[in-house]
């Protein structure tokens, strides 16, 4: 079809005459003839924009919306209508990254604030304007933290979320970074368990909090093993939990990151997502991706613009501090509008609501014969329960009574995994006592 | 509030002024944080029945926060008033055109907003089992499928949530596939029009970069890539049309040259917008294909991400590929396939999801045959804006450009001192976007302009007519520019020096709060 | 297209340069049919597989146009850039204060727009059998109820579209009533305050307009009321507080005045914000009350409209309202019911529905406790507002005010030629809408301010501040006002001695098409 | 609740102290005690924005949306995503009246451009900036007309849509004017019938084209009846016929109303919908409502601004030509985006396509034994049947099979109204083949 290409055939004509050409094929003289594509592309003509939109519906009709009770680092928070129309204006959608402050200012203030309010969810005083996810976030944590330790071990709490670890895992294979699981005991990391072998001391500690189990770390312990080791300390913290828990600067961490996903934006099959990023000012020469910093234009005005681009790789290049360019810039609007939209109050009793949420589902399936914790320490707003099924049946089972029943578990060694030793449920301040309830019922009889 | 020297509430900045907004006025807009006043609020939660157990009652006291967190206390209308206001301060496609050179700002359709956000796809969570997810995994799946036959290549990977992280998944399948064949090497070639995200991902692949010159026809230097290549050498990041926009001619004997050295080649698809339907990387010889579905795709930037940047490979690769990936199963079902030999994972969950629903939803759009007419409209307006430039910027390489090209202000510079910055800078008062400037690095006062597909012939001639008058006007004029924007030049170089990365740093902070 | 000379297409605007945004800059946008090229198009049609018969094959011949209708051919980018562009041309509540008196510009909570949204509500025709549309009758019949409830009231049509036609169906409504009971009369008493639209309405409802004078209060004369009713007179048309912002203290002697010679009492709902929960026109001793949803229930102005005028009315009128009206049935389903004596039909349909659904969301958003927390911060702020301009701007009446008040520019006028019109041109500057002016006529110099509930005490601050600064600033200064808008002062009457009503209009149409 | 009221406690005592009052009931000291409202609103309290929007969607939930064939002046057109989001942008949405023209270039220039467009459609120089709907622009219309012929008798086509002639008649109780039906002859109007009886000579006709049955009225026919009797000529006509047909202006009107409604406005219960208005320049003293023209700023600059003010009751008051304030400008927008996205082509299409789906809708039916059509001349997008079965009976049984069947029509000596003689069918753009092809098997089924 082409409904975006605006030239009408006088126009293709018309300009094909002023280069001295004849056909649009002469455009691409400069293409060997061999490497040429004979035919065209092997796909369907354009479509209508109402026969695209309605294949879009039949396919999105094809997913099931079900009551969710699963978290994993993907929580089903509401999401107000300001949240979800401001963010959304035309110049914030169809902009590119600020490269010209003086028509971007809205972008970069915007992006301002957003560094604000994450410096304040994680107690420390830099804040990138994001990262791509979670994982993402955590692999920059460990870059940063290895190169200001100049040591290449780090010790990966086992209860950090398994596909973050995964992700790391991945980037390990370029970066040589050695990683070492440290296992959980009782649900929480236990760092005396942890000694350098053959990897060496580490540069870097990672800990999560509250982590993949729910289960609340004790932050202050995990910076004296850093302590201990001399190294640098990386804390994976929800940031909703931010509402009632102390910050995770405030405890010691070098750098805190984190899914921002929590904060305006839906669950999307898992992304686009926000990853979070924080650290001390000591580190700032080294924070990966974009950094925006207020200044004053030729006239005094306040003005915003992107500042110690000689990190970047656009201008370091293989020396660069990471390789991130594209952002997730967006997501980070739609994070900075549903905390302003919170408020102090909110945010606090957001944590609140899903804490209370959290504890009432806990206690409703424990009371269900043969369920129990997967691990003893306290949670927050998730939880792990061994069931007497096969939590991969029981996800399926429920889905049938219009559930998504939680996430299935595995712990292995002390490191958290897929797998099915449990079940990882989760309640947000969206879940209602009669959809608890419903919920329970549902599990007791699927457990009988 | 000082209203006739009457304080009967909070000094904080008043959230219902619209004198930031370039319809009336060019003053500061405040930040969110100065039109807070403690104890206003605009949330609201549902009704709840559940016990109203206190923080002490769910959570050990150790780990509860002494003092509640401090976020803007705003009531709605406020914080509607201040994000409409900065958007009235922002430039963005809608307004106008935006010809950055390698960033492929074409026009969004507005039929692909829509579709991201259906709630079949907006509201499904990235765990759920595969039975219950058929819709997405289907479209995933087909849009994988449209990838590699755009691209020529044979198994895709969806998961990389931009270019920069397609680049380095690349370098690590790479890694992988020689490390599969015994092999550890050091090196990967990069040309020096490369982007800057090329030589970051390649150290953090692990690999030194190495650069190869380009020659006088702004092509890579056959004799330097031959010197250059030997059994270190694991592969060559390249992107056709480069960077200059000009088509690597030799890409077949360079094909041949890198694979015969046992190397792999690496496409940097940013540039893909000008070959669609015409040539594919496959074809060309490619290994490793990187997209930026939202540069030639129409997915959104949203003032710099996010993107999505799916990898495609050749057969030899496909198992080293990250998982899991949407699989057709026999009875014509989906599921999530993790390849034999992945080298993991690159994402928290599947990608950037609702980015790939609008790649998809565009595919669907232009099919095949509209594809292939972006290609050429892209091409035409390029070829075409270069042309009314010739005399007047320095084209520094004679060959026709495809979907962009790069001019040089040097001359400029040295008659009138006007730089790649100063027409950049007044190109804002004339109602465009500046394109990139002093990329690639090897153009001195380099203008990379990219004007795509979606803007009309008057749109490109207007750009024309303001690029020649900026040549035409005295320097001295552009050194103010921009005169007619929200903010005058803004002093970076201060930015630097005086960090404020935040509002809590700034030195008035504890007073302005 | 002009670009070094070259022609190579058609002479038209470029729909992708943003020199009108006032971001960049202060250009005339072109219009729509500037940027039309011949075969230029963004349109498409589903596929279909119906016959493809020939207009000759559908349409006898004589009934065919003879050639096609021409209509701007743009691409949808074009059309996108054209639009948004105007958005920045453009004021609104969402970018700042509007304290436009009588008008209501409250902050529209964005919940509303969803609802308005939802295709349950949108997609469905409004000749569809009651059974099939229980949803929308539900809502109907429950937002008349609490109309009725908020109004003290018994009976409510929500057809009217707007104030000035719910105005127009009460009157009809006061004709019918009194044809009911033997009698015809020719006269409505309005009060020399009133809106431009109830004298119009009067007219239109075939009575004439007998005006009652304002008092030294800023009240109803009672003498001249006294005066002026007789027993042609079939009714007053009032609104409480009046358009001075007073509250009509004598309401009930009013009431008991004119029902004593056989009127009725209607009530301009315009003012209703100032009460909401405080006291109803029902208590008041009204018998029609129209009611302007797009005031008091925040459903946005849309630049003018769609709005909604809802007609409520005591007992002995509900038999005569305009029907179909939402019913319940004793089964506790909705049916359409028209009443024995309607007066008939007002609107094609059922009214402007999803405007309606807009001021029901509204309702439940807010509810009772938060309507009459709506009244206290709409009076507070005027109140306050009132109290710092006293000094400087003159308040021609004494009482206090409730939602709004009227203040006067004439001292300033005489000091230093500073006019209602100079002092709403400055405000424009200052970053916020300005007042009503010249209105109500009574006053010399009006200036008639509401600065509504949604505002901030910190806006309504700035609000006063701004209106002090421009009272203490030279007046010449003034006349040059506005000077940072996209265009300065319009020319009025230019526009109506040498009128363009359309494109096709202009002189120079021919050419520039 | 009150959400939307910003002020603190702390900011309400302040005020009220500065006010030197003591409790917000204060405020209200004015309204004499009798009247106060005690106990407060008889309504349920404030629901949260999460609350609500449920409890709006359970309401839509309780509407079924059906494959629509009705039409009777509302039609299920398709709206692009264009225009769903265009006019949609608050500055539109969230602007008063532009009563300001330097900030209010946005509106004005876009009203300006509507007129541009439906003076096109109608094929006369002079068009409002919108009314209400189409039977409110009659209404505004007969105002006219009477006005300009100084004659109170109208002649109504008894083609015209019920509703509106209902508007017409509820109205004339104010305005005294004299409506006389014409009756339909073959399902278009006969002005023979017509003469002037104790009504006395009409000072307008009023036709509609397409008629209430869908028919094609013969125009030039109309005016020289409204020659022949001294009377205006006002034309209700098809905004989307006009991609085809020949304008109503060409062919003689003196004012054309319609309703705008298919141009980029949902189904919505029947509003806001947009009355389309527009006259021959000999009567634009007389124009109803607003109009935006074209003029300079002082520096010279093109301008908009509403124009010819003395006709609008704000300045002529008892003497207006009308008492419309707040009109549909947002709906006009919709229409303006939908126009330009149409374009000259899109238009024609869109005509072309309802009128071959009308087309073959109307032969699967008439192939159905028992079914009739209604009148016999020409139709475009519409039609009227006579059924073997009630038609609400059939329009119930039809809903059943998921489709809306039509619109239920009457016709009493000429005049056309709700009622059950017959079936009035609309099948738009929208309609595929295999949806008429079931709809036809479905009615044959009910019919059998
Ligand atoms: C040529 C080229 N390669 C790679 C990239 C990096 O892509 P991304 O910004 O999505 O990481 C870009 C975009 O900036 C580019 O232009
Ligand atoms: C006091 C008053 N009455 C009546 C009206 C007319 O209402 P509408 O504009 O909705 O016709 C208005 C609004 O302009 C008004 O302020």
């Amino acid at each position: 079809m082409g409904h975006y290409v605006p030239h009408t055939d006088e126009e293709l004509a018309a300009m094909l005459a002023s280069l001295g050409l004849a056909t649009l094929d002469d455009l691409f003289a400069v293409v060997p003839a061999a490497l040429r594509l004979a035919g065209g592309l092997s796909l369907d003509d354009g479509l209508s924009e109402a026969d695209t939109l309605e294949a879009m519906e039949q396919l999105a009709g094809r997913n099931d919306r079900l009551i969710c009770f699963a978290g994993a680092g993907a929580y089903d928070h509401g999401i107000p209508a300001a949240t979800r129309s401001l963010p959304f204006r035309s110049e914030f959608v169809t902009a590119y990254t600020p490269y010209q402050p003086e028509v971007a200012q809205g972008v970069l203030q915007a992006l301002f604030e957003y560094q604000t309010l994450v410096s304040r969810l994680s107690g420390l005083p830099i804040a990138n304007a994001s990262l791509y996810d979670g994982a993402a976030a955590t692999v920059e944590a460990v870059n940063l933290a290895t190169a200001a330790a100049g040591r290449e071990t780090v010790w990966v709490s086992g209860g950090l979320h398994p596909h973050w670890r995964a992700v790391l895992r991945t980037y390990a294979a370029g970066s040589g970074h050695r990683l070492v699981d440290v296992a959980l005991r009782y649900g929480v990391t236990d760092w005396s368990q942890a000694a350098d072998g053959e990897k060496g001391a580490p540069g870097a500690l990672i800990v999560s909090s509250p982590n993949y189990l729910g289960c609340l770390e004790d932050v202050a312990a995990a910076r004296q093993a850093a302590d201990r080791n001399g190294a640098r300390l990386i804390v994976a913290a929800d940031p909703v939990a931010a509402g009632l828990l102390r910050s995770p600067g405030e405890q010691g961490a070098d750098v805190v990151v984190g899914e921002g996903q929590p904060f305006g934006t839906p669950l999307s099959l898992g992304g686009p997502y926000l990853g979070l990023f924080a650290c001390r000012a000591e580190h700032v020469r080294r924070l990966p991706g974009r950094l925006v910093g207020e200044t004053v234009d030729t006239e005094g005005r306040r003005a915003y613009v992107t500042t110690l681009r000689a990190r970047e790789q656009d201008i370091r290049r293989a020396k660069a501090t990471s390789n991130v360019c594209t952002n997730q810039t967006l997501i980070a609007i739609c994070c900075m509008v549903q905390l302003a939209w919170l408020g102090t109050g909110g945010l606090r009793e957001l944590a609140l609501r899903c804490a209370r949420a959290t504890r009432y589902t806990r206690e409703a399936l424990l009371a269900i014969p043969g369920v129990e914790p997967l691990a003893p320490a306290p949670v927050l707003r998730e939880f792990a329960l061994r069931l007497p099924v096969d939590p991969h049946v029981v996800v399926d089972r429920l889905a049938d009574e219009g559930f998504l029943a939680g996430v299935p578990v595995g712990v292995a060694n002390g490191v958290t995994g897929d797998g099915g030793d449990g079940l990882l449920i989760a309640a947000t301040e969206r879940r209602t006592r009669a959809q608890i309830d419903a919920y329970a019922a549902a599990m007791e009889k699927v457990l009988a | 509030m000082s209203s006739g020297g009457d304080t009967t509430a909070v000094d904080a900045a008043p959230g219902g002024r619209a004198r930031s907004a370039p319809l009336i006025g060019r003053d500061t807009e405040p930040t969110i944080f100065e039109m807070s006043v403690p104890g206003r609020s605009g949330w609201s939660f549902p009704r709840t029945d559940l016990p109203e157990w206190a923080p002490e009652e769910l959570v050990p006291a150790q780990f509860l926060r002494p003092a509640p967190l401090p976020l803007p206390e705003v009531s709605e209308r406020d914080l509607v008033g201040h994000m409409t206001r900065l958007t009235h301060r922002q430039y963005s496609v809608d307004l106008g055109a935006y010809p950055l050179g390698s960033c492929t700002m074409k026009y969004n359709p507005k039929a692909c907003d829509e579709a991201a956000s259906l709630p079949g796809l907006a509201a499904i969570h990235p765990a759920a089992p595969a039975g219950l997810i058929q819709g997405w995994l289907e479209l995933l799946w087909r849009l994988g499928d449209a990838l590699c036959r755009i691209t020529g290549m044979s198994a895709v990977t969806l998961q990389p949530p931009a270019g920069a992280a397609g680049e380095l998944t690349g370098l690590l399948l790479m890694r992988a596939w020689h490390e599969a064949q015994g092999r550890r090497r050091s090196k990967v070639l990069i040309p020096d029009s490369a982007h800057g995200t090329n030589p970051a991902s390649v150290t953090l692949g692990g690999y030194q970069t190495v650069t190869v010159p380009t020659d006088h026809r702004g092509l890579l230097d056959m004799a330097a890539l031959a010197d250059r290549l030997d059994d270190d050498v694991a592969g060559i990041m390249l992107t056709n049309p480069n960077t200059l926009g000009l088509f690597e001619e030799d890409i077949a004997a360079i094909a041949a040259a890198v694979h015969g050295a046992g190397g792999l080649l690496y496409y940097d698809g940013a540039n893909l917008n000008a070959i669609l339907g015409v040539t594919r990387p496959g074809d060309m010889g490619f290994d490793i294909v990187h997209l930026n579905l939202h540069k030639t795709f129409a997915v959104p930037h949203g003032g710099g991400g996010p993107g999505a940047g799916p990898v495609a490979v050749s057969p030899r690769l496909a198992d080293f590929l990250p998982g899991p990936l949407p699989a057709q199963a026999a009875d014509g079902s989906f599921e999530w396939m993790t390849p034999p030999r992945s080298i993991g994972r690159i994402h928290s969950w599947h990608g950037n999801a609702l980015a790939l629903a609008r790649a998809y939803t565009y595919i669907l759009l232009n099919g095949g045959d509209g594809l292939r007419r972006v290609a050429d409209g892209a091409v035409l307006n390029a070829r075409w804006l270069r042309q009314q430039l010739a005399g007047t910027y320095q084209i520094p390489f004679e060959r026709p450009n495809l979907h962009e090209f790069v001019a040089s202000a040097s001359a400029l510079k040295q008659a009138r001192g006007l730089r790649a910055l100063d027409v950049a800078k007044r190109l804002l008062e004339e109602g465009f976007h500046a394109p990139t400037i002093y990329f690639p690095l090897i153009v001195e006062e380099a203008l990379m302009i990219e004007p795509t597909e979606t803007e009309s012939p008057q749109t490109v001639a207007a750009l024309a007519d303001a690029l020649l008058r900026i040549a035409a006007d005295d320097g001295d004029d552009a050194h103010q520019a921009p005169r007619t924007t929200p903010v005058s030049r803004v002093d970076e170089a201060r930015a630097a020096r005086v960090l404020i990365p935040t509002w809590d740093a700034r030195p008035e902070a504890e007073t302005a709060k």
